[in-house]
């Protein structure tokens, strides 16, 4: 019987004007991509608190992904300008203390580009099928 | 029951308690803290004071108390989750250590039996290790009924004769691990005893530190409850949590439902360690608080250790260990608030 | 192995009565213990309730003693456990462990006669004891009961009220005058000033908001009652209920074992603690 | 050098003038060898201030107690409370007035130069003095401490015992003041993060294994959080239940508060709390290493904060608490931020 192969568990923050359109443009568009996302949208990439970001860590996901819209589309002006910021700080912050940088990434997705939003979930997921089940941050019971 | 033990039969000694988990003070850097001792020669027993007493072992930080969850026909189910504590014992316990968990045994105890705390307590016996020289430049056991060679809560004492331990049981307990290296030890002689009672006569007198008049603090901190000594005592108090969790008698707890991640309809009740320092300790879920700055906290800790426990237990909640001292983050000196209320009462 | 008292036994919700809407509500709950578990206690005594997954909370029985087929629980909605027991429905499974506390020393008070004094919530613990009192009526003097509320619709255990107007004098009031209202207004203590119960070989028993039960206490001390006639009841937070966590303490008391029923002569020496 | 009658006398004066309500200083501690914070409300006890390597602690911290007791009285006395601040307390100071905590009308800040040393580690210090017994350590000069012990006087290179803060220190004279006791001048710093060498050149599993060693011991006494200056929350991400409960917080309020992290003290919530705690500080911690100190587990927390402060300078050319006017660290950007890390 074929090793029941390990499927990785992610959890995306998508900003609800540009990459949860766009997601939802994939998948109107009837794009084939891996249902491994648990999509939570926010207003805002900005909005996204590394409070969440931890909390999904803690809670078992494997991946964290935070979309937002490219710079200067931003349905607040600045909203994705701060969440660069503070998701530049997250990130070295969690390889600094040993967690896998594969498991952490911010994407642009624009509301018209379902394929690329298609092509980031394909390539996260590939990336952390290696990785297997993430167990450094996660609550035991 | 009184035994001479070699020092270089130690080891070969607690080789013998196999059927025992053995912890002993261990190095971590720059602190000594309780560990699990898996290889017996490690065991080392010079030692300054641990920064955690062997209150970590008795009373855990945390402990599951129930789980919850629905049995397979859907109805909701708990399961008792009492300690499976296997037979251990601690090496290297300081006496006022040992007093401390004399003193829990009284709280534990009592009308309501916590099933939780004697099932890991009957399991645990406690080789204590007479200070010759205090462990902390805080110490003040003299001053609150203990000593650097008292016997409360211990199974047996040791006093290091230089190349030899002067060894004392005082329970059955400790009988039966004399009885588990029996050719090891030898009789003390007349010469043995008369050291043994030097080194402890001597122990007594290298004390730096006491309290005035203890025998006077409950009377007077009964009629000081409104004063406003204690904004000045805790003015420069930062509100943590660190004297009462590293207090070897401090023995409040908190209980919280831990939910699991997979459904919110399975979890477990859990007990950990609570501090009267935190805000949310007393406060009512109207939003009133009894309790609510440091003034009322502090004077609650005190209270509690030198008013309410010896009126409820005969025995003062302290044991003279000197760790709230040496590791308050502001130097809030226990001795110098309870001097501080003799002369405010004085 | 002795008696593990952190364990709650399993009961059953078996039924839900909403007393007061609106922002404050009251439900009443009545529940049975599962596979008949002995839950004997003595009236003003507490139970701690456990919501699995929330927490527990400390509530007083308002059901009496002498009612056997049922435990009855007064719950106002206030935090994060009475929330979730408030969103429960009937049939849903609670835990309950306990009791907990000294409850009233009604034995003592044989021949005498009893005032209850109560305000919004503070009935519930009042209901237990005085129809514990009215069930073995012959061996007491008269019983009156003043209680208030905000308003009309704040009034707990409205309908049997009414019939307890036949049994025993009881003197209603609200805080603030409304149409149909024929009784007093005002604040409790106002209305038992007002109604001037005789101190002549009484009790009394007042369960309430602390402030109302300071001003009560006043009222009562002017009408000349003594402190061992006056008897109140504590709210302080609780966890364990058996005086070992050690957060209820006022002074030298556990509330939740050496209380919270506690006559204003013992209250009174005690630090301002709850 | 600090002359300590002047700081003296100043105190006096203010307290005479009633320019200040109180001043926040160091006092001899009545028993061990740390001085301890002392509160002066009357110009008679400013002769009890003292100033030697061995005043550690950030003071600033106060000012926060200082504003909930005035937001608790009724009238409260409105007068500015003094402080008693080294360099890097007053960068504190800065951070606090930058996110208008306080107002600088709240406060009349004694800076006190640390001119070319800094404050003594006292682990480094036990180390160096193993058998003496330690009585007294005052400032020498040619970058060195005179430590009085029981077997007399001796000098010591201050390299060897100096905080490691300290040897990092930006800031030896404070940056905001209203009156400085000691005079202008700079330690030789070549690199500030230097510190942080060792556990970067670490692999990432080596990394992981130190940190997951370290919060396993912690016991989540909250001394890191409440030694801050910058941890003034009313409600704090640990808190499981609502503090700022008023007369009309409705009971689903309270229900619905979420419980981000148990009060368990296991590793998966500890380090949620260490993590969120860092992560708040970015921009803001001004690297004064009493979280560290305070612990009684020397879990060395500083290294989380000072990988931040690294990250802010590098990757945005932020420094923390040098200008009270400029915006927050997260709450400004520039076009250029880098982004190569986005895909």
């Amino acid at each position: 019987m074929m090793a029941e192969e390990f499927e990785p568990k992610i959890v995306a923050f998508l900003c609800k004007w540009c990459s949860s359109a766009g997601s939802d443009l994939a998948g109107v568009s009837r794009m084939e991509y891996p249902p491994n996302v648990v999509p939570i949208t926010v207003m805002c990439s900005g909005s996204v608190s590394p409070l969440y970001i931890l909390s999904a860590f803690n809670k078992g996901a494997d991946g964290v992904l935070v979309s937002g819209c490219h710079p200067g589309d931003c349905h607040y002006i600045k909203g994705n300008y701060y969440a660069r910021r503070r998701i530049a700080l997250v990130k070295e912050l969690l390889e600094f203390i040993g967690l896998e940088p594969e498991r952490f990434q911010m994407s642009w997705v624009s509301a018209a580009e379902g394929l690329k939003y298609t092509q980031i979930i394909k390539n996260f997921v590939q990336s952390l099928k290696p990785l297997g089940p993430q167990t450094k941050l996660r609550r035991n019971p | 029951m009184e035994k001479i033990l070699n020092k270089k039969n130690l080891p070969r000694w607690i080789k013998g308690l196999k059927a025992f988990q053995v912890y002993a003070p261990s190095r971590d850097g720059d602190i000594w803290n309780y560990a699990l001792i898996e290889n017996p020669e490690d065991i080392t027993l010079d030692y300054t004071s641990t920064v955690l007493s062997p209150k970590t072992i008795v009373f855990p930080q945390r402990e599951i108390l129930l789980k919850f969850g629905t049995s397979n026909d859907g109805e909701l189910e708990i399961t008792e989750t009492l300690p499976q504590q296997d037979p251990s014992v601690i090496f290297g316990v300081r006496p006022c250590d040992a007093k401390a968990v004399f003193l829990m045994d009284k709280v534990f105890g009592g009308d309501f039996v916590d099933p939780y705390y004697w099932n890991r307590r009957d399991q645990i016996i406690l080789v204590g290790l007479t200070c010759n020289t205090p462990p902390s430049p805080n110490c003040f056991c003299l001053s609150v009924d203990g000593s650097p060679h008292s016997k409360d809560g211990l199974d047996i004492l040791m006093t290091d004769l230089g190349d030899r331990y002067f060894m004392e049981s005082l329970t059955e307990k400790g009988d039966e691990l004399f009885n588990l290296g029996k050719k090891l030890f030898e009789k003390p002689t007349a010469k043995d005893i008369k050291e043994l009672a030097k080194i402890q006569a001597d122990s007594e007198k290298n004390l730096k530190r006491q309290i005035k008049n203890i025998k006077k603090i409950p009377s007077l901190l009964k009629d000081m409850f409104e004063s406003s000594y204690w904004d000045e005592a805790s003015m420069s108090c930062l509100r943590c949590g660190i004297c009462t969790y590293l207090c070897p008698t401090c023995h409040c707890f908190d209980m919280n439902d831990e939910v699991a991640v997979t459904s919110p309809i399975k979890g477990q009740r859990v007990r950990t360690w609570d501090t009267c320092q935190f805000p949310d300790f007393t406060m009512h879920s109207s939003g009133h608080n009894p309790r609510p700055d440091k003034a009322s906290r502090l004077r609650q800790r005190v209270f509690h250790k030198f008013y309410y426990f010896p009126e409820r237990y005969k025995n003062f909640q302290c044991i003279g260990c000197g760790r709230c001292i040496s590791k308050c983050p502001v130097g809030i000196d226990i001795i110098q608030v309870l001097d501080g209320v003799s002369d405010h009462g004085a | 192995m002795e008696h593990n008292t952190y364990l709650p036994k399993l009961a059953e919700i078996i039924q839900i009565k909403e007393e007061v809407t609106g922002a404050r509500p009251i439900k009443t709950f009545r529940t049975r213990i599962l596979n008949s578990h002995d839950f004997s206690f003595r009236c003003g005594q507490c139970a701690m309730l456990s919501v699995f997954g929330k927490g527990e909370s400390m509530i007083s029985i308002s059901s009496s003693p002498l009612v056997k087929d049922y435990l009855q629980f007064s719950i106002l909605k206030m935090g994060r456990v009475t929330s979730s027991l408030h969103e429960m429905s009937e049939g849903d499974i609670i835990g309950i462990r306990g009791p907990y506390g000294n409850g009233f020393p009604i034995e003592d008070w044989k021949g005498k006669n009893i005032i209850f004094i109560g305000g919004g919530i503070g009935l519930a613990p009042i209901w237990s004891v005085l129809h514990t009192a009215l069930g073995k009526k012959q061996e007491y003097g008269d019983l009156t009961l003043i209680y208030g509320a905000r308003t009309s619709q704040d009034i707990v255990f409205k309908d049997e009220l009414q019939e307890l107007k036949k049994e025993m004098t009881v003197h209603l009031s609200i805080d603030v005058e409304e149409p149909e209202w024929e009784e007093f207004v005002g604040f409790v203590p106002q209305n038992v000033t007002d109604k001037k119960p005789s101190p002549e070989n009484a009790i009394t028993i007042t369960c309430g908001p602390p402030i109302m039960i300071k001003f009560v206490i006043k009222a009562l001390k002017d009408l000349g009652f003594e402190d061992r006639q006056i008897y109140t009841t504590v709210e302080n937070k609780m966890k364990c209920g058996i005086g070992k966590c050690g957060r209820c303490n006022i002074g030298l008391h556990y509330v939740c074992k050496d209380g919270p029923v506690y006559s204003w002569a013992e209250l009174k020496n005690l630090p301002q603690e709850y | 050098m600090v002359n300590i009658e002047d700081l003296r006398n100043n105190a006096k004066k203010l307290l005479e003038d009633g320019k200040v309500k109180y001043i926040i200083g160091f006092k001899k501690a009545a028993n061990g060898l740390r001085p301890v914070p002392v509160f002066i409300d009357k110009p008679e006890d400013a002769a009890k201030l003292i100033w030697d390597p061995l005043c550690i602690h950030n003071l600033t911290r106060f000012l926060v107690d200082e504003k909930r007791r005035k937001a608790r009285q009724k009238e409260p006395d409105l007068r500015p409370v003094g402080l008693v601040v080294k360099g890097c307390d007053s960068r504190a100071v800065n951070v606090l007035l930058q996110e208008k905590f306080i107002d600088r009308a709240d406060i009349h800040i004694i800076g006190v130069s640390c001119e070319n040393t800094g404050v003594v580690d006292e682990k480094k210090l036990a180390e160096k003095l193993k058998e003496k017994t330690v009585e007294k350590i005052e400032f020498g000069d040619n970058d060195e401490f005179v430590v009085t012990t029981d077997k007399g006087k001796i000098k010591v290179a201050s390299s060897e015992i100096l905080a490691d803060r300290c040897l990092e220190c930006p800031a030896h004279v404070a940056v905001v003041y209203d009156v400085l006791i000691g005079d202008h001048t700079k330690r030789k710093l070549d690199d500030s993060y230097k510190s942080l060498d060792k556990m970067e050149s670490l692999t990432r599993e080596e990394r992981w294994a130190f940190w997951k060693e370290q919060l396993e011991k912690c016991i989540r006494c909250y001394a890191c959080r409440s030694a801050c200056p910058m941890c003034y929350c009313d409600e704090c991400v640990v808190d499981t239940i609502t503090f700022a409960v008023t007369a009309d917080t409705t009971a689903e309020e309270k229900a619905q508060k979420i419980k981000w992290i148990e009060k368990s003290p296991v590793l998966s919530e500890n380090f949620i709390y260490h993590f969120i705690r860092a992560i708040h500080l970015a921009g803001r911690c001004i690297d004064c290493g009493e979280c560290e100190r305070a612990c009684p587990l020397d879990i060395p927390l500083r290294f989380l904060n000072k990988k931040l402060e690294k990250e802010a300078k590098k990757l945005f050319g932020y420094d923390a608490g040098f200008d009270p006017e400029a915006p927050s660290l997260v709450s400004c950007f520039k076009e250029e931020d880098p982004e190569d890390f986005i895909r």
